[in-house]
């Protein structure tokens, strides 16, 4: 009576017959294996939970849990000031908080009508598109440890600490920025700053070779991704999936074009796309979106007004001390200045900023797909609702669908190819 | 304009103007030897690095080099002279995201000058936002490139006037290496 | 690799040609024109201060409305992005964001939660809003009619009173925020 | 009554006796008892060695992959991080070892033992130099294959004890895996026996004396190396093969539950493992402890003879050979630990389901065919060159199967396989 109780005899089924012939499913009692995986997994990219029904290793059923890493941002944004709440957002996303910024700024400057100078959008493209690197890097990085290659996401961190010491050099923090302003940023370029980012841009083609000599062509990675997790057009739009995964299916989804914000629409840029919808295609869309971030990066440095930071800081030092000096004498000549090249469409008081009552929805083309800001404001300082719509929500939800009748081992690779991180799912 | 994003995308369709259909076609022409090929290709990429320099620091004996915008310690500038800097207005106390983590007590002299009580901060919850830093209107509370925090106590964390203020001299370093007006009287 | 053993690897979309998005000038209200075409009155908000066109429906015409919108001819709303609840102290309101792919445009439709925090759910339409109409129900209480699996999604299962209403009070200490 | 001093002489005559008293005493005794001592001493040795190995591969790989990754790697402890492995070693041993209550406390304590043991034992059978092996046993080979089959057994307990559904998956994954990866691995081996005729390492050694172009890796029997290398990597986990403690999927797979001794016991016995795959991949497919130019080189130079002549030491004479035989194997031998490492460092890990069919599919039938055209040579090139007739005629019947058969087969591979693997993935796309 003492073995009943015993793990080894639980397994046993009571009443187990002897086998007849061959006939497997009668002789053997077989029960789903019901695995907890997370909410700690080295996998799960944060603190998510599926619960996972496996028939041998193949998924039968699969549950996400989530809201582990809830932090209630927008409950959050009703007791704070609109500059005050403004640090927070930076964990919206974390990996590339430069889009929760732009998402954010961009609805106050539209329910407020403030204009923005060229110079200001021209260092947000810069600034965004090395972010867009720095995700995907890092995303390049945990999916092929996730399938098993540990040397890349060495070399992607190695080179993602590179653009994080140009955002330091820029926003003083390597990654929560807090850079954008209503109406600007924070601070203009410093001196020699884009001549850094250009020998990064320079340099970094030569290591994405070197990542896909690794990985792109390895018949093991073609084996593991290849025909595996195909997110059809018909299911991206079943779960709201978007972003690069809705690129994969076959969607030249891009928001950067078809909605130009910024100034988007003043540079050249292809959208990847790929037809075949699978884990390969979401790896191949994602690497070329790599080197077509590089391209518009090279043109803003190329065509941003008013050039590097450093001589255009001392040009603007003597224009306002001319301004000031022309008040008294007006035969002072104040040098020339174009408004694109200011820091601020408007200077605003931060400490006692009021927009106007308004709506505004702002919906952005980050790393993970669209990322939506939606802002409703009531003429206090503080916003009486704001809404994330974080990529990562939408593209979650449509996991069980997807990983349903794979093996479980399909599960990290399937999974890392959708890029998901808990912060913006739970918020 | 979107003729022109047809094109692209077409062109673009994936890597190097390879379909994913046309890598597997191609790279099962003949799979053991592509495969094998591939393998040795990943394999001397990586032998590669073998002799490369390290990039790593070794921290303690080797400081990063950080940029003079970095978001380190919060300190309290000082006029030239060495006496107090800030006005006690509480601008960075009402932008601050983290409750009350700026506490300032301060009251007026007969000369209607203001007198700061107790200026405190507490790091342990501070997220060094750079709020604070940007609402003050006599360039007073400002970071220095200090990240060496740690300590063995919350209260340790909490800095008061005294920690935080730095004397005339270093004050005027500071806004030396970021080209503020020097003097301040 | 079992081919057969995976219900999602169906050749669907093998091997066709991307689908580019052709971004649309349409005129202010093109869709509540387009709703009142077809025979649905709704009541129409104008523009919001990005340009998106804001509708309201209620609760009796939001399926036809919504399933009218899905299949519009020249741009259908097929994409949708988010579900947001809104506490307007009076009552509470679900703003669904959505967009078409083919012409890129995006529509923000309105409806409001009646005296017992019921509205319907568009589960039937999109799909997508599974999880959203979730989270506004988690959030805000509002009780979506029709929605297969309306439980808690971030708070926990037992978490008593919906965190994102105006009149929620948390008596914790330490929640010195609520205070405010 | 014996007086104090009486016991005393009576001990100061005994005592110098004493070691010839316990020589005779144990040769009375049974010859299984003596044996048995000297076989626990061996094995003493052994295990030291292999603990030995583990340690400084330990450190070498952690240095390895670091600088793959342009890191430092370990480097305070000790000079440039020699102690690290022991300082890491000594955590291990102060670690609680936790155990909870629905484990099967027995069964999972005796699993890391288990799998740690015959790895040890395998030690004692490969040859380091011409005298220095442990065991010189006529059936080496198939002695450590037999060895290194019974530690999948403590990984299937460990993840059966542990209570654990991630453990279980990696213990039957394991299980799966050793047993697919083990026939191929014999059956690389045969082609070797098959050509020197002998189980025993030594002799296979001793058949590649000649240098270089005697090596089976590189001419006789590539295919078999290649085929040995795959296979003998699957066995002790190694990336890409390293399914059952798949980190990113099973978490540590059959190690999970572990932490402690028990878990660097694990730890210790895989890089033992990897190292006894290495030696014995040097020693049979590439000269062992002989140099590539043929012997060795201080015994071709003469400059052993010469050193102790001038010395005047003549057991020098003996000793140099041995220091250089030892020499070239461990440095052969750490050439394969580092190619494995090497390979860790760049190849993704393979599906379970994959995994079995590479096995099954293509190093199986691959072995098969090499061991087949392995023994025509054998037979042809070898044995019956003198016989000229009857190699006629054998080699007509040869051609023959092996136009339709070898052929076939290479066509079948490179063809039909291939348009097979081909149109499966295309259809899924």
């Amino acid at each position: 009576m003492m073995m009943m109780s015993t793990p080894s005899s639980t397994l046993t089924p009571p009443d187990v017959k002897p086998m007849q012939g061959v006939s497997v499913e009668k002789g053997f009692d077989t029960n789903d294996l019901v695995v907890n995986i997370g909410p700690q997994h080295p996998s799960t990219h944060g603190v998510l939970r599926l619960i996972t029904t496996l028939n041998g290793e193949v998924v039968k059923d699969m549950e996400p849990v989530i809201g582990y890493l809830h932090r209630s941002k927008e409950k959050m944004a009703e007791s704070r000031s609109l500059f005050q709440y403004q640090p927070t957002i930076d964990r919206v996303e974390y990996l590339s908080s430069f889009y929760d910024h732009l998402a954010f700024v961009n609805c106050v400057e539209k329910i407020a009508g403030l204009g923005v100078p060229k110079r200001v959008e021209y260092i947000r493209m810069i600034t965004l598109e090395l972010n867009r690197i720095t995700s995907h890097l890092l995303w390049f990085g945990t999916f092929l440890l996730d399938l098993g290659a540990s040397t890349p996401f060495f070399w992607a961190f190695r080179d993602r600490e590179e653009v994080f010491t140009l955002f330091e050099k820029l926003t003083g923090a390597r990654m929560m920025y807090n850079y954008y302003r209503f109406g600007g940023v924070n601070a203009d370029l410093p001196s020699g700053w884009l001549n850094e980012v250009r020998k990064f841009i320079d340099d970094f083609p030569r290591r994405l070779d070197e990542y896909e000599a690794v990985a792109t062509k390895n018949p093991i990675v073609l084996d593991r991704t290849i025909g595996q997790g195909i997110l059809t057009k018909e299911t991206c739009l079943q779960f709201g999936v978007t972003g690069p995964a809705l690129r994969a299916a076959g969607y030249a989804a891009d928001l950067r074009k078809t909605n130009p914000y910024s100034c988007y629409n003043e540079v050249e840029f292809e959208v990847p796309v790929a037809t075949e919808a699978d884990t390969y295609a979401r790896y191949v869309v994602r690497v070329q979106e790599m080197r077509e971030s590089l391209k518009i990066i090279r043109q803003c440095i190329d065509n941003i007004p008013g050039g590097d930071g450093g001589e255009l800081g001392l040009l603007k030092a003597k224009v306002d001390e001319a301004t000031k000096a022309k008040k008294k004498d007006p035969t002072i000549e104040v040098p020339a200045w174009n408004s694109d090249w200011d820091m601020f469409g408007k200077k605003i008081n931060l400490l006692t900023y009021k927009p106007p009552a308004g709506e505004a929805s702002v919906f952005v083309e980050s790393p993970r797909g669209v990322l939506g800001c939606y802002m409703v404001t009531d003429g206090t300082p503080k916003a009486a609702r704001v809404k994330w719509r974080g990529a990562s929500f939408s593209n979650l939800s449509c996991l069980p669908a997807l990983m349903k009748g794979h093996m479980y081992s399909d599960l990290m690779a399937i999974f890392g190819s959708l890029d998901v991180i808990m912060p913006e799912v739970d918020r | 304009m979107m003729m022109m994003v047809s094109e692209q995308t077409q062109a673009s369709a994936s890597l190097a103007g390879k379909t994913t259909t046309d890598v597997i076609k191609q790279s099962t022409n003949s799979l053991v030897v592509d495969g094998l090929k591939e393998i040795t290709r990943g394999l001397l990429t990586v032998l590669k690095q073998h002799n490369t320099d390290p990039i790593t620091l070794e921290y303690p004996e080797v400081m990063p080099e950080l940029s003079d915008r970095f978001h380190g310690r919060l300190s309290l500038l000082s006029k030239s002279d060495g006496t107090d800097l800030c006005i006690g207005c509480q601008a960075c106390a009402r932008v601050c995201p983290c409750d009350d983590l700026i506490q300032i007590e301060m009251h007026r002299d007969a000369d209607k000058k203001p007198v700061i009580d107790r200026f405190t901060i507490d790091l342990g919850r501070c997220i060094f936002c750079g709020n604070c830093t940007e609402v003050c209107p006599v360039d007073c509370i400002k970071f220095l490139p200090d990240f060496e925090l740690a300590d063995y106590s919350r209260e340790a964390l909490v800095l008061d006037k005294k920690d935080l203020t730095l004397n005339g001299e270093e004050s005027d370093q500071w806004r030396k290496e970021h080209g503020l007006a020097v003097t301040v009287a | 690799m079992n081919a057969e053993n995976n219900p999602s690897s169906s050749p669907a979309s093998s091997a066709s040609t991307p689908e580019v998005a052709v971004p649309q000038a349409v005129p202010a209200g093109f869709f509540g024109a387009y709703l009142a075409s077809k025979g649905i009155a709704v009541e129409n908000l104008g523009s919001d201060a990005t340009g998106m066109e804001q509708i309201r429906l209620t609760a009796e015409n939001a399926l036809p409305a919504a399933e009218a919108l899905k299949h519009h001819p020249d741009s259908p709303m097929d994409l949708l992005l988010s579900v947001a609840g809104v506490d307007l102290l009076t009552h509470r309101e679900s703003v669904y964001h959505v967009q078409s792919i083919l012409s890129s445009q995006f529509l923000i439709i309105k409806i409001a939660a009646n005296e017992k925090d019921e509205a319907p759910s568009l589960f039937a339409v999109w799909p997508a809003v599974d999880w959203h109409e979730r989270e506004a129900f988690d959030l805000y209480g509002i009780v979506y009619q029709g929605h297969p699996d309306l439980r808690r999604i971030l708070m926990p299962t037992y978490w008593e009173g919906f965190p994102l209403r105006k009149d929620y009070k948390q008596e914790d200490p330490r929640l010195v925020w609520n205070n405010r | 009554m014996m007086s104090t001093t009486s016991w005393i002489t009576s001990i100061a005559d005994i005592l110098p006796k004493l070691p010839q008293m316990l020589w005779d005493w144990w040769l009375t005794l049974p010859d299984a008892v003596p044996a048995f001592t000297v076989g626990l001493i061996v094995f003493g040795i052994a295990a030291l060695m292999g603990q030995l190995a583990a340690i400084v591969m330990v450190l070498m790989e952690r240095k390895v992959l670091s600088w793959f990754t342009q890191r430092k790697g370990p480097n305070r402890v000790g000079p440039l991080g020699a102690l690290q492995t022991i300082a890491d070693g000594v955590k291990l041993l102060f670690k609680e070892d936790i155990m909870n209550d629905a484990q099967d406390k027995f069964l999972f304590t005796l699993a890391p033992a288990i799998f740690l043991f015959p790895v040890f034992v395998m030690f004692t059978l490969v040859p380091f130099s011409s005298t220095l092996i442990g065991v010189s046993l006529p059936v080496g080979l198939l002695a450590l294959f037999a060895l290194s089959s019974i530690s999948v057994i403590g990984v299937v307990l460990a993840g059966w004890a542990s209570n654990n559904k991630f453990s279980l998956l990696g213990g039957m994954r394991s299980a799966a895996q050793a047993i697919s990866y083990e026939i191929p691995l014999v059956l690389s081996l045969l082609g070797v026996v098959l050509l020197t005729g002998t189980m025993d390492l030594s002799k296979i050694i001793e058949a590649q004396r000649g240098g270089l172009l005697h090596w089976f890796g590189i001419f006789l029997a590539p295919v078999s190396f290649l085929i040995f290398y795959t296979a003998s990597l699957a066995e002790v986990n190694r990336v890409p093969f390293d399914l059952p403690e798949a980190e990113s999927e099973l978490v540590g797979g059959y190690n999970t539950e572990y932490s402690g001794m028990k878990f660097a016991t694990f730890f210790l016995a895989e890089y033992a493992g990897l190292f006894i795959i290495s030696a014995i991949c040097a020693a049979v497919f590439f000269g062992g402890y002989y140099s590539p130019f043929g012997g060795l080189i201080v015994e071709q130079t003469g400059f052993n003879v010469w050193l102790a002549n001038t010395l005047g030491v003549h057991q020098l004479a003996q000793l140099i050979p041995q220091a250089e035989m030892l020499l070239w194997m461990l440095s052969k031998t750490y050439v394969f630990v580092y190619m494995a490492m090497l390979i860790r460092g760049t190849l993704p890990r393979l599906k379970p389901d994959e995994l079995m069919g590479f096995s099954w599919k293509f190093l199986l039938p691959v072995a098969l065919i090499n061991v087949l055209m392995i023994a025509f040579v054998k037979l042809f090139l070898m044995d019956f060159a003198l016989n000229l007739v009857s190699a006629w005629v054998y080699l007509g019947i040869a051609l023959l199967i092996g136009i339709f058969g070898i052929g076939g087969f290479c066509l079948w591979i490179s063809r039909s396989f291939t348009k097979q693997l081909q149109s499966r993935l295309l259809k899924q796309v």
